[in-house]
Formats: structure tokens, C-alpha cells, sequence
């Protein structure tokens, strides 16, 4: 009986024609490239037995030819039609379907022209932070090159450097020194090469060998020219050997065989692990550890930095790596950009408290205004 | 006094030893934890269970090697449920690496039930470009594929005569190691309905909780507890099922080893 | 002309993409991606380079018979055999990991695959090690870590909380054995008296919270997860985004030129 | 009969491999090495058929007018990257390095500012009362909210690195190492779920597939 009942009653409901969609708005993609049209309209009133809304474009005048653009199912509101042609005129309707049947209120949209544009607007955020930063930037570099005064403190993993050198030198073995999995293009590779170059100067005052397995061909060749330099630096240019610093191979677990292999034969008194590092990052600390080999580890990869942390001596955490050129160097310039970063800091924790308590009140009061800068944080 | 002291310097081998032991012996001795499977794999096991015979279920290989023990479990349970009921089979990938394994599960377990390829199940392989794939296929499959893995137009394979969109398959199964699921619930399933259920590692399987939320997936198998449910729920015992055992020995016994390690520790301190 | 044309190139190449960035407009809308076209096409190139450093290696080590020059040998063999047969199939069936591709049946398979699984799977056992090794509560901070990862190891699995509570409870008891020890050594009598207090409150609490964990160590588990983790890898997720911003301006601007030497 | 052969070198390979835990060993040596070259030479052919073909071949191939041409430009930093053979010629190599790492230092900025920056610090704009259910259950949001936001800002002090850790900033740093260590020992203690699974992946292959115990 009860089964009857429904069939009855999604019988007459589906004979009878679904409510309209109302209210078709269509208008220009905004911080697009053009090409692309954004149609939102106001639900049919009998949404939940709807199937599916038709979108349908008539281009040039509303009177033009009728062509679907596009199906989206119960509850959507919005589509996105693509692949238009910029400065030409669009109409849309939106027809309700509900199995066989379907209704639309006849009346188009008003035209929406798609067209390209010059600016972002949802990642000004973006750009006033870069602004911000540039500016500071700029500033302490001006500082930096009138001579002020610039004051760095104190990293253990840096400073344990030149001993980790020296030890290995003490006990007659080589120093190894893994970049990682990184790319060139990966940021926290080129901070592993400015370490490198510290360390290939610290080497050859010592005459010791330094040995560089590499993942990616093109860090190899960068890592070529940076030990090379160090040893210029160091004025050993002689003592500079190119096959030391050899490519490997391109697979994540056969870089990690092949690092392992060398540490167990060359058996490294010093390992240097400063890159961008993902699994095989505790394949290589552990077999480091077992062949007694002092070692300083640094990445950005978080997921990793827990295993440096158990396994190796040392670890840069984040940016102290990136902090590490300037660092080393003490060179004023890079050092000024540390300065600059510091300020950005305090400046983006005063925001997180201000963001907070604005917050706060938005939800005590109830007042939806408040949430005006969580708002405008939000881009993609 | 000695041997309490001992317990800080362990040797690194007697460590591996036992633990390859505790993973090894519960499969040897077939030791098994009682576990009442998840809701969420129930869910998962009973939409294909009702699905009527001859039903098509399309499953999608987006994973590689690196997380085959995860996942690849849950591939070959699902495929046995598949075929036992009668179910056919679609099988594609958006890992190209990952397509070689999704074929030796799928030839593996169509051999143990008798299946033809063709009739029963087909392979369509891999094509570039995710979302795209997705998107084409929910107006014609064979805009994307217009032959199978082998070469041959689809239009030649009984099974795949009256498939043309979504419309047609009953269920959509991704397998997942990364954020391709997440295209499957955008693309098949928001645009065009698609039912879909989602299998994947435990990484990435506890972000898809929203989804089944709001009924976008109608279910999920995550790490290997979601596949040694499965398993367990089609009566298959195999790795994953065995394997809950060592899982869970081996956390423990990490855990041992810390402690007996920081006891070795005070007691060398203390006379220190 | 050797060393102003890269710097010019770099900067020229790093302003492009930091202006793409907010113009959607073409061409810059899809400069981001036309980059890394081409960026993927030279280090297809370049792997060449890479080849050839490792094959050079090898062939040194066999042509001079050093050490291990066996090893060397089969390496190159290996080399020639994968290369050889890759592209034999690729030509023969079209491509390389299609459906006939005996390259795909025997080399991936079983070769590739198992090599690269068996490598990773090695983690289970360092993993073990290296956290016997390190997790000691020699100072307060490791003993954070050591309880943490703990809690979130047991967490995870069945049976998990049935061992927490002997584990927070040697923790624990740890603990007040350190502050006897310190406190009996201390001179000032407040000082020892609160150390020694202290560890007869350890002492106290060990039933209280072995109580807790043997209800909620999932809970806890999920909550050091979703609260102190994330906000400790939002801090440093902040400090990685601005010491990139700072180092990527450097290299702009020429004042990081390590790499170019 | 392949099959048995192929699942034999398979078992092979992978003790091969364990075999490194004892110690190292001619059998270690030895898959190691064909690990190695093999897989130079697998992701060389990978390269070939995903990117070189795709990108460069097919684009030359099936484009026109200006998509085609500028694919010259990639194909000449391309030969300036192998112009290292050539040593007269090799600082052009500088060149396609120069541009690949102004590409880094450009995506850097822009992945920093957009994946980092803004997202990170939005989502810790929270309020720090919830009323939400109950009373108890409001008060634990409102405690998690101020222990995400304070956890998040220590931590960015914990990096500041113009000036000594003394004082307020010692304190506050100091906080910020108590967040870390935590966050670290977590994210260790959730990996080794995931590593056990390999493991087990490894010994079912050697038990089931080869051996045909179980």
C-alpha cells in the first residue's frame, strides 16, 4: 500500500513540470585569461525532484540560434562556460529538467561579455606582502651597504661545520655530500650548494676529498662549478677532481642504494645531507649512523626534518638552512635580507593577533563584518 | 647491573632480527587480532554487493609501486568480489606507472574465476591529461579511448557495446596515492553523478572523510586496515588481513624498544 | 659576456614568473606552465650529461680493474640491457609500458618494481633503530619527542591502547626517579624539597593517567596530530615561505650566485 | 616458466637487498649496481616517451606558427646544456642553468607567497571563544584555537634570527622548541604505519609469491 502511495506520488510529481530556474545572471570570468563566462541562476523551487539544469547559450543577440552549453545537476547553481570567443555578446537561459519534462521562464540573461584581465584581484594580498617585503628588503640593503652594523645568532648546526670537516680529516676519511632529491629549480637545493661551497673550501685547506653523489643532472653540474670554485677559494685548484662529484641515477630509491653503497665503502668521516629530502631520507641517515660518520642534516621538507632530527648530529630546521649563505659568509648583503625577514615575522605575528581577536568579536557580537581581513586573506 | 646496562647499546641487527620475526611468524602461524570492520569499508562492500549481475564497475589505478602494499590489497579484494558476483569490469589509470600493476591484479584474478577479457572485463590503459579524461568521459568514453590497452577499437568488445558514459557504470572504484580522487569526486561525480567509492593509502584516505560526509563517495577503504576489512568481508584472508597482526606488533614493539633503551640509559647514567 | 648574460637571463626569467603571477592575461596567464615545459625538456637534456658522468665512472673502474670493478661492469651491462630493451619495446608495441611490452611484463615487474620496493621497505627496520637509538630522555625536549611519537605510534593501531599506559607510566616513573636524583643533590632545602615533592607527585599521577591513556590514547593521538603539530608546521611553514621569498630575491638580484661560478 | 624464472630473480633481488642490514656484501654489491644503471636507463626511457616526445617531438610536430616556434627556444637552451661536452664552449651550458634557476627563484616567490604565506596565516586567524554545544565542548574548541594560534606564533619566534635569545624572545623561542619537538615526534610516530605496510608488502611477496607458503 505504502509502496503504491509513493509511486503515486512520484508519478504525479514528475507529470507535473518543475518550477523554472530564475534569476540567470551571466557575466565575464573575473582574473581569468579570457575565453570564459560564469552563469549563476536561483534554484527551481522543486529542486529535489529536478534532474538537471540545462545551460543554453544564444550568441550575438538573445533572439540567435539556441545551443546547450552545458548540463549540472540538482542543487548546482553556478556553471562555467568556456572556450568563448573575448568582446563577443552572450546570452544564457537555464531550463529546469525533471526526468522527460522540463520548463524554463523564457526570459534570457542580460548579455556578458567574456574578456581577459590585466590584474589579479584576488591575490592583491599576495602583492601588497611583496611589497612590504620588498621595500624592507631594500631598505636594510641600503643599511647594509652605508656599513650599519649586523648581528646573526648563534646556529649550532652551522657552527659544527668546520669541526665535522676537521674530525674527518683527523681520521683520514673523505667527506660526503648529499644534495638530495631537489631539482635546480627547487629553492632549498641552491641553499644546499651554498653550504657545499663552504665545505669544499674547508676541505681542500685540509686536502681532503669530498665526494658528491647527485640525483639530477643539472645539480650535478652546478654542484662541479660550486665545489670548484670552493676550491679556488682555497687556493688549491689543483687538488680539484670533477669525477668526485658523479651523478647517480634519477630513481628516489636507487640514489638511496647507490648513496649507501658508497658510505659503507668510502666509509665518510663527515656526511653532509643539506637539500630537499623525501623518503630515503632515513635510509641514508641511519646507514650514516652505523658507519659512524659525523653528520649534519638540513631540509625544508617538514615531513622529514623529524627523522634528521632522531638520526643525525646536527639539523637545520627550515629556514635556518636558508639561512645558512649568509651565515657562512657573514657577507653584509645577505646578511641585511635575514633583517628584512625578521621584520616581515613580527609583522605577520602582530597580524595573527589582530586576525585573532578580529575574529573573536566577529563571532561574540555576531557581526559578519568583523571578518574583514580573514576575507581578504583568502586568494587562489 | 651489566645487563640492565646493556639495554642501552643494543646491537642495530638483533633489532632488525626481531622485528622481520614479528612481521614474518603471524603469517606463518596465521595469527590474527579480532577486528569488526570499519562502517565505512561496510558501506564500500554492501553498495557492490547489490549491485544485479552483469552490472558494470569501473575501476581506476592511481597509484605507483611505491604504495602497491597499501593498496594493491584492496584491488584484489575488490576484483574477487567483482567477479564472484558476476560483475564486469573497466580498468584505466592516471598513473602511468601504476598501469602495469592494475593489469597483473586484474589478468590474476579474472584467471582464478574464469573471466574472458572482452566479455567480462576490459583494460583501457592510460591517457594524459586527468581532469580532461575524466570531464570527456562523462559524454563518451570512446572520445578518450577509442581502443583498449591492446589496440582494439572498443566497439569490438561485447562488453563494451552498450558503455558509453557514466550513465552506464554502476560504480566508479578509485584506487588513490595522491590527489587524483579528489579529481574523480570533482569531475565524475559532481558533474555527472557519478557513484563513486574510494580506496587509497592512509596518508591521503583520511582527507576524503568529508566526502562521505556529504555523500559524495559512497564509500572509502583507507591503509591497509580498510583493505584487511575487505578482505575479511568477502572471505578472502590474505596480505592485509594476516598483516593487521604485524602492524600492530611492530608499533608495540618499537615502542619496547624505547623504553628498554631509556632504561639501559639510566641505569649507565646513574653510575655515571 | 660569460658571466652578465646568465645573471641577466636569471633575473629576467625569475621577474617574468613573479609578474605572471598576478597578470591572468596572455601571454603571461600561461607563461607559468610554458616554463615548465621547456624547464622539463633542457633537463631531459641534460640527463645526458648525467649518463655520461655515471658511465665514465664505471668504465674508469673497470678499464683500471680498481676494486670492485665487477660491480662497475654489471652496472653498465645493466645500463645497456634496460636501455636496449626499453626502447625495443617502446618501437615494437608502440610504447614502453604498453600492454605487449615484454619490458613492462618482466623488466618492471620484476626487476624494477621488487628493486625499488625492497629499497623502501628498508625504512620498517631503520625506523625501528633509529628510534630506539634516539628517543632517550636526556633532556626535556627529547622526552617530548619520545612521548609524542609514543602516544601517536600506539594511537594508530589495535591493542595501541592496551600498552600506552605501562609506557606513560615507566615515562613517568622516569621522570621521578630524574627529579630524585637532582633534588637529593640540591643544596638550597626549598629547591630539594619541591624536586623531591615533585617526584612523589609523578609517583601519585602514574594511576590517574595510566587510566586516561587506557581510554583515550587514540584521541590524544589525534589531537597532538591536529593541534600542536599543525601549529608548530604552520610556524615553521611561515619562516621555509619567507626565507624562500628572501633567498629567491637574492638570486634575483644577483647577490646569490653560488650556482653560476 | 618465465613467470617462475622472473619471480626468482624478483626473491633474489629483494634478499639481495635486505642483505644490506647485516652488513654490507657482494650480494648488496651487486643489486645495487644494477639497481643503479638499470634505473638511469629506466627513467631515461621514461623521459624519452613522457617528456622529451610529448613536449618537444609531437609539439614541433603537431603545432603551428607561434606554438611551434618558440619551442626553439628550449631546444637551444637544451644544446647550450650539453655543450659541457665541448670544453671551449662549455661556459654556454651557464646559460640554460641561469634560466632554470630564475625560474626557481621566480616560482619560489610566488609558491612561498600563494601554497605558504597567505594560506597559513588565514588559517590561523581564529576566533578564541566558540560556542558551540555544550559549554565543555565550546570551552575545548576555544582551548584547541588558542594553543593552534600560540603554538603557530612561538614558532615563528623560535626563527628569528637578528637577535640573541635572551629574555622574552629566549622564553618565547624556547616555547617554540616544546611545539617542535612535539610536532616532530608526532609526524614520526604516524610514518611508521605506512613503512610497516612496505615491510609486510615485501615478506608476502617472498612467502606467498615465491615460496607459496601461504
Amino acid at each position: 500500500m505504502i509502496e503504491l502511495l509513493r509511486s503515486l506520488t512520484i508519478l504525479v510529481l514528475v507529470s507535473f513540470r518543475p518550477a523554472p530556474a530564475t534569476n540567470v545572471r551571466a557575466y565575464d570570468t573575473p582574473n581569468d585569461a579570457g575565453g570564459s563566462v560564469i552563469i549563476k541562476w536561483d534554484l527551481s523551487k522543486d529542486d529535489s525532484i529536478v534532474t538537471k539544469y540545462e545551460i543554453i547559450r544564444i550568441t550575438g543577440s538573445p533572439d540567435g540560434e539556441r545551443v546547450t552549453a552545458g548540463f549540472v545537476l540538482r542543487g548546482t547553481n553556478s556553471y562555467r562556460d568556456v572556450d568563448l570567443k573575448d568582446g563577443e555578446k552572450y546570452y544564457y537561459m537555464v531550463r529546469t529538467w525533471a526526468d522527460g519534462e522540463y520548463s524554463d521562464s523564457g526570459i534570457t540573461s542580460k548579455p556578458a561579455i567574456p574578456r581577459p584581465q590585466w590584474f589579479h584581484t584576488k591575490r592583491v594580498v599576495a602583492l601588497i606582502i611583496l611589497i612590504v617585503f620588498g621595500f624592507l628588503f631594500f631598505y636594510y640593503l641600503k643599511l647594509a651597504r652605508e656599513g650599519a652594523p649586523l648581528w646573526i645568532r648563534k646556529i649550532a648546526g652551522l657552527e659544527a661545520i668546520d669541526e665535522a670537516v676537521g674530525r674527518s680529516v683527523e681520521m683520514g676519511r673523505p667527506i660526503l655530500y648529499i644534495l638530495g632529491l631537489g631539482f635546480i629549480s627547487d629553492i632549498p637545493t641552491i641553499a644546499g650548494l651554498a653550504i657545499l661551497k663552504r665545505v669544499a673550501r674547508k676541505a681542500a685547506e685540509y686536502e681532503a676529498d669530498i665526494i658528491v653523489p647527485n640525483y639530477d643532472p643539472i645539480v650535478m653540474v652546478a654542484a662541479q662549478e660550486t665545489v670548484k670554485e670552493g676550491y679556488m677559494e682555497a687556493g688549491r685548484p689543483d687538488l680539484f677532481n670533477e669525477s668526485n662529484i658523479m651523478f647517480l641515477t634519477q630513481d628516489q630509491f636507487g640514489y638511496a642504494a647507490g648513496v649507501d653503497g658508497i658510505m659503507v665503502r668510502e666509509k665518510p668521516g663527515a656526511i653532509f645531507l643539506q637539500g630537499l629530502f623525501y623518503a630515503e631520507s632515513l635510509i641514508l641517515a641511519e646507514t650514516g649512523h652505523s658507519i659512524g660518520a659525523i653528520q649534519i642534516s638540513g631540509t625544508t621538507s617538514v615531513t622529514q626534518l623529524p627523522f634528521f632530527i632522531a638520526a643525525t648530529d646536527y639539523t637545520l630546521i627550515g629556514e635556518e638552512m636558508y639561512a645558512a649563505s649568509a651565515y657562512l659568509t657573514r657577507d653584509p648583503l645577505a646578511l641585511s635580507t635575514l633583517k628584512a625577514e625578521d621584520i616581515m615575522k613580527v609583522l605577520f605575528i602582530a597580524l595573527m593577533t589582530v586576525g585573532t581577536i578580529l575574529e573573536t568579536v566577529a563571532l561574540i557580537t555576531g557581526n559578519s563584518g568583523f571578518h574583514f581581513l580573514k576575507n581578504f586573506f583568502s586568494m587562489f | 647491573m651489566k645487563y640492565i646496562e646493556k639495554l642501552a647499546k643494543i646491537d642495530r641487527r638483533i633489532i632488525y632480527l626481531i622485528l622481520f620475526l614479528t612481521v614474518l611468524l603471524p603469517y606463518l602461524f596465521k595469527i590474527s587480532l579480532p577486528m569488526k570492520p570499519l562502517p565505512e569499508v561496510v558501506q564500500a562492500y554492501r553498495e557492490i554487493d547489490r549491485l544485479p549481475a552483469g552490472s558494470v564497475v569501473m575501476i581506476s589505478i592511481d597509484y605507483d609501486a611505491a604504495s602497491m602494499p597499501e593498496v594493491q590489497p584492496m584491488l584484489y579484494a575488490i576484483l574477487r568480489h567483482c567477479f564472484s558476483k558476476d560483475l564486469k569490469i573497466i580498468m584505466l589509470g592516471h598513473w602511468p606507472l601504476g598501469i602495469p600493476l592494475g593489469i597483473a591484479a586484474l589478468e590474476d584474478v579474472a584467471k582464478e574465476y574464469g573471466k574472458k577479457y572482452g566479455e567480462d572485463y576490459v583494460f583501457l590503459g592510460y591517457r594524459p591529461g586527468v581532469a580532461a579524461v575524466m570531464i570527456n568521459m562523462g559524454k563518451e568514453i570512446r572520445s578518450v579511448f577509442r581502443e583498449d590497452y591492446w589496440g582494439t577499437p572498443l566497439d569490438s568488445l561485447p562488453m563494451m557495446r552498450n558503455v558509453h558514459t557514466y550513465d552506464d557504470i554502476a560504480i566508479l572504484v578509485g584506487f588513490e596515492a595522491g590527489s587524483t580522487g579528489d579529481y574523480w569526486v570533482q569531475y565524475a561525480q559532481a558533474r555527472y553523478n557519478q557513484k563513486i567509492i574510494l580506496g587509497g593509502t592512509a596518508v591521503v584516505a583520511p582527507d576524503w572523510y568529508p566526502y562521505l560526509q556529504s555523500r559524495q563517495i559512497v564509500g572509502l577503504i583507507g591503509g591497509l586496515r580498510g583493505a584487511a576489512d575487505y578482505e575479511n568481508l568477502v572471505h578472502h584472508k590474505a596480505l592485509a588481513y594476516y598483516g593487521m597482526t604485524p602492524q600492530a606488533a611492530v608499533h608495540i614493539l618499537i615502542v619496547i624498544f624505547i623504553i628498554l633503551g631509556n632504561i639501559g640509559y639510566l641505569a649507565l647514567r646513574r653510575r655515571k | 659576456m660569460k658571466r652578465e648574460v646568465p645573471i641577466a637571463i636569471t633575473f629576467i626569467s625569475g621577474v617574468l614568473l613573479v609578474i605572471a603571477f598576478f597578470i591572468p592575461h596572455e601571454p603571461f596567464g600561461s607563461l607559468e606552465q610554458r616554463f615548465n615545459d621547456w624547464y622539463i625538456i633542457v633537463s631531459g637534456f641534460a640527463l645526458i650529461l648525467g649518463i655520461d658522468s655515471l658511465l665514465l665512472h664505471h668504465w674508469n673502474k673497470v678499464s683500471r680493474r680498481s676494486k670492485d670493478w665487477f660491480h662497475s661492469l654489471s652496472l653498465i651491462i645493466a645500463f645497456f640491457v634496460t636501455l636496449i630493451w626499453g626502447f625495443y619495446s617502446g618501437i615494437k608495441t608502440g610504447h614502453f609500458l604498453s600492454a605487449q611490452s615484454t619490458f613492462r611484463q618482466y623488466f618492471y615487474m620484476y626487476v624494477f618494481v621488487p628493486l625499488q620496493a625492497t629499497m623502501f621497505s628498508l625504512l620498517a627496520f631503520f625506523i625501528a633503530s633509529a628510534a630506539y637509538r634516539a628517543f632517550r630522555a636526556d633532556r626535556f625536549e627529547a622526552a617530548l619527542l619520545l612521548f609524542s611519537a609514543g602516544i601517536v605510534m600506539l594511537g594508530r593501531v589495535p591493542l595501541g591502547n592496551a600498552v600506552a599506559p605501562y609506557m606513560v607510566g615507566l615515562v613517568f616513573l622516569i621522570f621521578a626517579y630524574l627529579l630524585y636524583s637532582d633534588g637529593r643533590k640540591e643544596v638550597d632545602p626549598t629547591r630539594r624539597y619541591l624536586k623531591i615533592g615533585g617526584a612523589v607527585l609523578s609517583l601519585i599521577l602514574i594511576y590517574p593517567v595510566g587510566w586516561f591513556f587506557l581510554h583515550y590514547t587514540a584521541q590524544t593521538a589525534g589531537w597532538i596530530m591536529n593541534i600542536p603539530q599543525l601549529a608548530a608546521k604552520r610556524g615553521i611553514f611561515v619562516g621555509i615561505a619567507l626565507g624562500g621569498i628572501a633567498m629567491s630575491l637574492r638570486i634575483i638580484l644577483g647577490i646569490e650566485k653560488t650556482y653560476l661560478r | 616458466m618465465a613467470q617462475v624464472f622472473w619471480t626468482w630473480v624478483a626473491a633474489f633481488l629483494t634478499l639481495a637487498i635486505f642483505s644490506f642490514l647485516y652488513k654490507d656484501n657482494p650480494f648488496y654489491k651487486f643489486a645495487e649496481h644494477i639497481y643503479v644503471g638499470s634505473s638511469a636507463a629506466f627513467w631515461f626511457v621514461y623521459l624519452w616517451y613522457f617528456d622529451i616526445k610529448p613536449k618537444l617531438i609531437d609539439g614541433w610536430r603537431y603545432n603551428t606558427g607561434f606554438e611551434k616556434y618558440i619551442l626553439i627556444i628550449p631546444a637551444v637552451l637544451s644544446i647550450f646544456m650539453l655543450m659541457r661536452f665541448i670544453r671551449p664552449l662549455a661556459w654556454l651550458s651557464r646559460w640554460a642553468i641561469a634560466f632554470t634557476v630564475g625560474m626557481a627563484a621566480g616560482l619560489g616567490i610566488t609558491a612561498a607567497l600563494q601554497g605558504y604565506l597567505v594560506p597559513q596565516i588565514q588559517a590561523t586567524f581564529l576566533p578564541l571563544w566558540v560556542s558551540k554545544g555544550s559549554f565543555w565542548h565550546s570551552l575545548g574548541i576555544s582551548i584547541n584555537n588558542f594553543v593552534l594560534v600560540l603554538g603557530t606564533i612561538v614558532t615563528i619566534f623560535y626563527f628569528y634570527f637578528s637577535k640573541e635569545h635572551k629574555g622574552t624572545l629566549g622564553a618565547l623561542s624556547r616555547a617554540g622548541i616544546v611545539f617542535i619537538m612535539v610536532a616532530f615526534g608526532a609526524s614520526f610516530g604516524y610514518t611508521v604505519m605506512a613503512r610497516i605496510s612496505l615491510l609486510i608488502g615485501r615478506v608476502y611477496f617472498l612467502i606467498h609469491d615465491w615460496l607459496h607458503i601461504v
